[in-house]
This record gives structure tokens, C-alpha cells and sequence, in this order.
């Protein structure tokens, strides 16, 4: 399966495997892990949700979008949902293809698109509180566009 | 009748992750307004609204048995 | 060690063990596998010598460049050398950063840099010959600078 | 004496890895002349030449014991 959400553990070796080919001569792998600092704040554990029949849609479109805009890549993605530790893996993006340019920019476009249009929603625990965590501008739908540059900074 | 899913804060909110509405025949703007009215979801503004797994838009009709999910701003990744 | 020059095959979750740490939220991965058609001729298999003091003195000069100009990232690279089969892995690149850009840009800069200043060197087998490859441009110095973008398209 | 390593398609013309040269007291760019003039090398033009593991530049300076190699364009990666 090109796509995935799962509740175990997400193994990076397995992400590489399912897209490594004769054909290809480069993979690229982001691996989102739960940090434990954010804004100076000290994270205890995540907790991910997903809106999940409708999340694995949602990713098999970004892989589909992908092939469109680079044809020959080739993708696979995996978000672990669930409660998550410190330096746990949240979401695995394994492109592969023949050239490295490609794989690189359908690597990051993955990711910018999955916190855009994919249904999962992240609950931050600290020591002192709790708070399910929305993207700064708003879910976007972008039926037909690319995601904008100004969300390159999570 | 119509399944609404909830997620994250607002099924927290309603204390269930599963609200049932009469929804067929209205669009989703309507119900979006409905859903405001009568119950405890506070204000919907920026929370969109999928249509059987599908983002819709508020002009979009609703029918019987038509799965609905209320998404927050998403922050999986 | 944070740089490697090895014989044996090279494993992405080791590499990806060695960056991984609580301070990290994202971690991407470049992995350079040997592409069976280039420019639509069949290679049979590749053989990579190294100079290999130096090439692992370059290898952490660069992963030392990086903590430079991305500060906050841990780099980890690996490169293999002998003989190596279709799909074989012959470079990893790991880096690890709290946020996702710098991890994105810093590892493509070393696969740039790796191509310009690492005195690793590949043979073509194909059905009919054999060649060492050289770059198209010449090795770089460099002593200073960032290379250029005219080498995004090996 | 020096050695002088040499790689891949250069270490295949000479039929070895290594040359043994006495450079003491020369330039680099002398260097460079010598080994195009009495060894089977070709043009070394677009060769680099590395000291003690270093790239260095043709007015560099060899010293007795001092480690040179031929860097021929890289391809690794």
C-alpha cells in the first residue's frame, strides 16, 4: 500500500523498501518527529486523531498529485496516529525517483500538502496543560492549486 | 437521518465524537448554521465541513445517509 | 562517527539512528542508489573508489559547513565503495533539525557538495565497456563558497 | 621523496596507485609539469592536485615526505 495510517511504531527501513526501484537513483525520506521543545515549552506526549477513511484518501491524493507534477516519482507515506512519545515518529514520506531534483521537491511538497489537507489533528501535552493544536491559517482545500510558501517555517 | 463526525476539540466539546441530524434536502451552509443554533459546538467559523470524505463547499446539497465530518484546522505531519 | 567511507552495504535506519534526538522534529534522508538506465544505456554495475583519508576529511568538512549555515542541525553521512549492484546504496545523508526547512536545504547541499569537493570516484560497467565518470564541470575548491545551481541535475 | 597517489582512470593508464617522485622544494604547478612531461599521464589539465590530503593551489610549496595525489573530476555520490 502506497499510503498508510497506523497506530504501531513507523519503521524508516520499511518506507525506503516500498519505494526503492531499478529505475530510481535517488530516494528522499522526511521523518516528522515529536520534538520536545516548541516555543520553549516543554512537550510531554502527543496524541494524534484522524478523521481516518477519509485522512488515507487524502494522502493517496497528494501521492496522486505528485506522479502529475513529477512524473516518475513514485511515493509512499505513513502518520502514526495514537499517543506519540518524545522523538516517536508522526509521519514518514519516502519519494523515490530517477534524478535527486525531483525527489527533494515532491519530498517537501508531501509534507506542506499533508498539514494542509489531511484530516489528523495533534493534542500537545505539557506539564501544566493541554490543547489540540489547528495549523495557523486555516485547513485549505486547493482542489486544483500548490500549497503557498509561506507555511515553510513548522 | 445524517451522521456528523466530530474530531479533536469539538467532539471533546460535545462529549462525543458523533452527532445525528436531519440533514437531508439542506446544503451545508444550512447546516452549518443548524449545527451553530442548536448545539454546542460554539462558533463553526474556519471549521470545514467534508461531504461523504470530501471537502464541500457550502453550496453543496446534502442527502439521506450522506456521511458529514466537521474538520478543524488539521495539524497532523 | 558522524562521516563514513564503508565497503559493506549501508543500512537508512542506521543512518537515521545516528541524527535522531529530542531537540529534532524533522529528520530527512538522501539516499543515492545505483540506477540501472542512464541516459537510456543499461549499466551492469558500478565500482567506486575512494582517496579515502581524504575523502572522509571532505565528508566532515562539509557536514562542519552545515552546522554553519544551518545551526541546530546534525548531519550524519555515509558513502560506500567496490563494487555495487542495480539499487545498491551508494551515499546516505541524514540530517536532523527542530524544524523541517533546514533540514531539506542543509541535506541537499551536501549531496551538491559532495559532487564538487569528495575525491570518490565511479566506474561504469555496461554490457559493452566500461569508463571512470568525471563531473561535467570539473572538481571545485571551493574554499569558501556555496555551490552553484548549475549541478542540480545528476 | 614523494609519493604521488593516483585514481581511477589515472591509476589504470599508469598501471599503478602510486608514484614515487622527489618534489621536495617544488611547486605544485612545477610538479604538475614534470608528471605530464616524463610520466605516462596524458594532459593533466582539469586534474587537481592534493596536498597532504588537501586541495592546493599551483604556487603551493612541497616539502620532503609530503603526501600528493592526482584528483581527476570527482563522480562520487
Amino acid at each position: 500500500m502506497t499510503c498508510e495510517i497506523t497506530r504501531e511504531p513507523i519503521r524508516v527501513d520499511e518506507l525506503y523498501q516500498k519505494v526503492v526501484r531499478r529505475e530510481a537513483g535517488a530516494v528522499t525520506l522526511f521523518v516528522g518527529t515529536v520534538r520536545e521543545l516548541t516555543h520553549g515549552k516543554r512537550t510531554l506526549f502527543l496524541e494524534y486523531e484522524a478523521y481516518e477513511a477519509m485522512a488515507l484518501k487524502k494522502l493517496e491524493q497528494i501521492a496522486a498529485e505528485m506522479g502529475e507534477r513529477w512524473p516518475g516519482v513514485q511515493t509512499a507515506i505513513t502518520h502514526r496516529i495514537g499517543r506519540l512519545d518524545i522523538s516517536d515518529i508522526a509521519v514518514a514520506i519516502a519519494v523515490s525517483s530517477p534524478h535527486r531534483p525531483e525527489a527533494y521537491e515532491a519530498n517537501r511538497y508531501a509534507i506542506e500538502r499533508i498539514k494542509e489537507i489531511v484530516p489528523i489533528w495533534k493534542k500537545e501535552h505539557w506539564e501544566d496543560g493541554e490543547e489540540w493544536v489547528g495549523n495557523q491559517q486555516g485547513t485549505k482545500e486547493y482542489l486544483d492549486g500548490k500549497p503557498g510558501e509561506e507555511e515553510l517555517d513548522e | 437521518m445524517n451522521k456528523v463526525l466530530l474530531f479533536a476539540h469539538l467532539k471533546e466539546q460535545a462529549g462525543k465524537g458523533k452527532l445525528e441530524v436531519n440533514a437531508s434536502g439542506k446544503t451545508i451552509g444550512e447546516l452549518r448554521r443548524i449545527l451553530e443554533r442548536d448545539h454546542e459546538l460554539g462558533n463553526l467559523e474556519g471549521i470545514m465541513i467534508a461531504l461523504n470524505e470530501e471537502f464541500a463547499k457550502d453550496d453543496a446539497l446534502i442527502q439521506t445517509g450522506d456521511e458529514i465530518a466537521l474538520i478543524p484546522p488539521v495539524s497532523g505531519g
